[in-house]
């Protein structure tokens, strides 16, 4: 178990603002770890310092000299003056244009592979992106949000991809999201995120942590016990629930 | 006419090969007006230079070098966009030169010349000079290019990647100081600016990647420095002036053209 | 055969001495300015096609230093650029009669090396402007000898060489060299000194506003002089000694 | 029911390519209408044609005169150069200072109100933006993936909102969303569209129609008919099927 | 000496009272070369009067009008930014009127004079020029601040909420147009568009909305003018490169002081 990057006491302040206190946590090779919080609980700035975009106020970030990282920013805005298409966006880094194809082909983006980068519709910019922090063939996948405004076929299978990649690249990965239902069950780890963290730890034991319930409220601690009950088992199409397999209903 | 025309349209063809791809920059980056900043800016490196009794030439030259430094320095904070740091710059410098030459007597500065330089003049120690440094920025611009298009695109995934980000805006920066102070001094700044924007604006209407982009802004440079000095050579019109209106209306005619549907 | 020089004045001077079978041709076409001055596929040639290019030299006509870059450039001033006098405020040299002359002689210099077959015409050539020039000198001198006002304030700072040579006073210049403006302290100080006087003399050219002078000295009776330094609204026919007797008979309405 | 907007024979070209065709579709006061379909499938632009920020390449577009529309873009580019506060960017809207504060009250940002605009995390702006839209007191709402980046707790609230508002002013409401989930109970037409229009119709109807099916495979009409299901009942805290209790629930 | 520049300092605080939330909008939109544009493009406002025989001043006001016209128009396909069509129709104009210039016989320009002007000769026909100009901007201004602002912000939400933005586009650009066009010929260039951007940039770093930014750029602006007409009594340098110097060491300055945090 290789250590990636760890956080240590780390803080921020911006607009005498308080944004982010004391944060500990680190991230190993071959783990997921899943950062949730409400909206401006701090999740993209913690993410940011993490990566070095921005600079800390109190704390350190220690990163493991030479780390290659895969990042995918919460919104990319693109300069509109540039003409740039999909495909040469994806060479930026420094990939072949065989390794492009199969990398949109497994986002689920291959389609715009020649469109104008700024006139890819907002689900496919997020396709473009994953496939992008992919192919640098990262040790650390950094994602922001991953599957915002991919439609539900997609963002089922994207979030399989994630689970594919961390096996296959045997990265790290680090995510926010709010898709609890869907991300619980793909997640090693989960932080609890409000400014601090409030909890951590495997995604069963966090969901019925206190301050988890204090942040999410009990009644949507609820509806995420059927997201996860959800996941432990399969329904049939009319939604009762059938017997228990794996290989068949395509969760784990 | 011929011969009598030849240093001329090479030396401008040369600045046009190395302005195309680092115009092509400029418009991505929206700092149309750099040339010009560093031109108003230039005063002050003159006034320095006498002030301190350097060569002007090299004062001018190390001053928008020193400009360029300064105004990527000043961009980091990203509060002010950067046009509006190149007009306070060039404002700026040009108030400040004024008022130290006006303290100071009897010192004659050709900011005609600077700003509309003389083409039809340049001899063969000029069209060496422009060779050397063509060549100089052409080779750092191939060398970087990979990288110098990431952090255009999105700095923050280009330092993720692992791209010293600030380096390679310190170097753009720097190459786009070097070609103006050449250009301003050989040619003009009217036409060395003109010759990096409006070539890589006529450009962006067919271009679909940035290197198609630069090669295209080429062309279109040496389609405009042909026609202008053919205008020159015809209407007996200033040779600069003339390749600038070339460049001008070459761009309103391909925008005249439809959009590919 | 032609010979080039920079501005219709210097070329007037000249043609004074050129032998009659040399053309004397001039960059700056009337109508421009001299500070101005951009290089055209036809000045180009006819440059190339010249036996000489005479110029004042960098530090009078800073514009004319790329034209000049040719092997058949000479500096008429490289004689006697040393007078401290003409540095000062006195780019336009051909506005002083001896200064002329001066530049004159050694163009005739010059002349006589290229083409020793007109070395005689030359020379006598030389000699008349001489006597043109001490008699316009006089004349000159003697208008105003009788003025008992001598100061004036120009728009432009050109005429540092010919207030020297007839014991004129500048006030004020409004645009330097460089065509920068003034300060407020130096108007404050002519406008001051300029107090209780009545008629004032300006001496203006056609590119400058007259607005500056208007809004300070407003309640003086302003004598605008419309001098012409680039010969503008002259013939070539009507040679320098034309030429500066027009300048005289105007500064005399003044003085 | 006053009609207020109606398509007819839509289509638009962009760039060689065919983006949308043969869109015919109306709006209704008091009525709520969700766009689903995949991505890149012209949800976004076809929001652009009826608000007239595209022109149509085919067909037109008939809007009521004198509308009042409220929008919320799917992303919102904000100049960084321009110092402006929420409540400054609310008030633009021609709002009092108390209407700003309710509104943000209801759609859960009043956290915010006097931080810059180009500072708020990305659920913040989109909670911002709503509050912007139903500040104009519209009788159109149209808002482009509504809840996109917003947290759990707040998606379901949002919908709720958007539920009440449409009550309250008795406005047309048209949206985009990929929580088919939480938006098939809300909504009374459901357009599915990819390029052209598949089907349309009641929530119910629609989900079993082999256009929708073909779209979204069945494997996701599924999951889709967990979610419909979901929604016509409630369950406990344990994942059990309780008593369809609508005052409990809070679904309709 | 109070008298003497008593004209010129109400002049120049009058400008500033219109450039302050003028160029706020400068900076917002990333125009800060507008007014450099306008001059250049003045000298073919300039050929054009003198071919057609109409008086110059009306020749230049009328160019700059029909100037940003243009610009508002082009700018409206979006595929070239704004600063980009900016210098090309500076640099394009410079170089046409150039070639028209050359190409005719007999003009003296006053370059210089455009460019730097003399903000010591206002006289008090020019004061009421420009108290009439900034009492017609500042009131369009006022009345249509809020629809201005918006369409600034976002100006696809605001054609949403029935704004007509290419209308308020123009507005914008004629207001900016008028007081460039005659801020140009009465007190230079240089000066206008230095008042346009240097005090609305420093007013960027206190402002926390757009009124605040607007009404610090005015009182930055005062202080310039102040600071400059005392250097230009005492140090004896031209009032209008002294006022821009003040405005920008005062940017300097502001920028030196540490962030709130
Ligand atoms: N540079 C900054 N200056 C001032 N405030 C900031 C800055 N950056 C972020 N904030 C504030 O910090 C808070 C956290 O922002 P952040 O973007 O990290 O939230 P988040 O957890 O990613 O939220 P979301 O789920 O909506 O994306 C927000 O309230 C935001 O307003
Ligand atoms: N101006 C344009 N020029 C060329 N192609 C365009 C343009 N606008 C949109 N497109 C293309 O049209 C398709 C539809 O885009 P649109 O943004 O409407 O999709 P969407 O349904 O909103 O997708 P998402 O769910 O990802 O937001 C995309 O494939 C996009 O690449
Ligand atoms: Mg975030
Ligand atoms: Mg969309
Ligand atoms: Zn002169």
């Amino acid at each position: 178990m290789t250590r990636l990057l760890e956080a240590r006491q780390l803080g921020f302040r911006a607009n005498e603002q308080q944004i982010l206190s004391d944060v500990e946590l680190s991230i190993n090779r071959s783990e997921i770890t899943t950062i949730i919080g409400p909206n401006g609980a701090g999740k993209s700035t913690l993410l940011r310092l993490l990566l070095n975009l921005s600079q800390p106020t109190s704390g350190s970030v220690w990163r493991k000299p030479g780390l290659v990282v895969g990042y995918m920013p919460q919104k990319l805005q693109i300069n509109p003056h540039l003409p740039i298409t999909v495909e040469r966006f994806l060479k930026l880094a420094g990939a072949s244009r065989q390794a492009i194809g199969a990398a949109l082909e497994r986002t689920g983006a291959s389609k715009v592979m020649q469109s104008p980068l700024q006139n890819i519709s907002g689900g496919e910019l997020q396709r473009v992106l994953l496939a992008r922090a992919l192919l640098r063939q990262p040790q650390l996948l950094v994602l922001d949000e991953p599957v915002q405004g991919v439609d539900v076929t997609g963002q089922i299978e994207l979030y399989q991809l994630i689970k594919t990649l961390r096996d296959e690249l045997d990265c790290g990965v680090i995510m926010v999201s709010h898709d609890l239902h869907l991300v619980m069950a793909a997640t090693d780890t989960v932080i609890c995120l409000n400014q601090h963290i409030c909890c951590h730890g495997h995604p069963e034991s966090v969901s019925s942590h206190p301050a988890y319930l204090e942040l999410f409220g009990r009644k949507h601690s609820e509806d995420l016990a059927l997201y996860t009950h959800h996941h432990d088992h399969c329904h049939d199409s009319h939604g009762d629930i059938i017997d228990d397999d794996h290989s068949e209903c395509n969760h784990d | 006419m011929i011969e009598l025309l030849l240093t001329a349209t090479t030396a401008a063809l040369l600045l046009t090969a190395i302005s195309g791809p680092l115009g092509s920059f400029v418009i991505w980056k929206r700092i149309a007006y750099f040339g010009d900043t560093l031109a108003h800016s230039a005063l002050l490196g003159v006034a320095f230079g006498i002030w301190f009794n350097i060569n002007i030439q090299l004062a001018v030259v190390a001053y928008c070098l020193l400009s360029a430094t300064l105004l990527t320095r000043l961009n980091r904070s990203k509060r002010i966009a950067l046009d509006t740091l190149l007009g306070i710059l060039s404002h700026g410098s040009l108030a400040i030169g004024l008022v130290l030459l006006s303290l100071s007597d009897n010192i004659f500065i050709d900011i005609n010349g600077l700003l509309f330089g003389d083409l039809l003049a340049v001899d063969t120690t000029d069209l060496y000079i422009i060779s050397a440094i063509s060549a100089l920025v052409g080779g750092l611009l191939c060398y970087y290019w990979r990288q110098l298009l990431s952090v255009t695109v999105h700095p923050e995934l280009a330092c993720v990647e692992g791209i010293n980000v600030p380096r390679m805006e310190l170097l753009l920066m720097l190459c786009l100081a070097l070609i103006v102070a050449i250009g301003m001094q050989v040619v003009g700044v009217l036409l060395i600016t003109a010759l990096l924007i409006i070539p890589a604006a006529t450009a962006r209407k067919f271009a679909e990647t940035p290197e198609q982009m630069a090669i295209y802004a080429i062309g279109f440079g040496a389609i405009a420095v042909l026609l202008g000095m053919t205008l020159s050579a015809t209407a007996d019109s200033a040779a600069g002036p003339s390749i600038v209106t070339a460049a001008t209306l070459l761009f309103l005619l391909t925008q005249a053209l439809p959009n590919r549907q | 055969d032609s010979v080039m020089t920079t501005v219709k004045p210097m070329a007037m001077i000249i043609k004074a001495v050129a032998p009659q079978a040399v053309e004397v041709n001039y960059l700056v076409r009337d109508g421009h300015s001299g500070h101005h001055y951009h290089m055209r596929p036809s000045d180009r040639k006819l440059l190339q096609e010249s036996n000489y290019f005479f110029w004042l030299g960098a530090e009078f006509e800073p514009i004319m230093q790329k034209a000049a870059a040719g092997s058949n450039a000479v500096n008429l001033t490289s004689s006697f650029a040393t007078q401290p006098t003409l540095t000062k405020g006195g780019s336009h040299l051909w506005m002083n009669p001896i200064t002329a002359l001066a530049l004159a002689t050694a163009a005739a210099d010059t002349l006589s090396h290229d083409y020793p077959q007109y070395k005689d015409e030359i020379a006598q050539r030389l000699a008349s402007f001489k006597q043109q020039i001490a008699q316009l000198d006089a004349d000159l001198k003697k208008g105003l000898a009788d003025s008992t006002t001598r100061n004036f304030v120009a728009l432009h700072d050109a005429y540092g060489n010919l207030s020297e040579q007839y014991g004129l006073h500048q006030l004020a210049a409004f645009y330097g060299e460089n065509e920068q403006v003034i300060g407020a302290a130096s108007r404050a100080a002519l406008k001051q000194q300029l107090d209780g006087s009545g008629e004032i003399c300006v001496f203006t050219q056609p590119q400058f506003k007259l607005k500056p002078v208007q809004t300070l000295l407003g309640e003086h009776q302003l004598k605008v002089l419309k001098l012409d330094p680039l010969a503008t609204a002259q013939p070539m026919e009507a040679g320098y000694v034309g030429f500066f007797k027009d300048v005289s008979r105007q500064l005399q309405s003044c003085f």
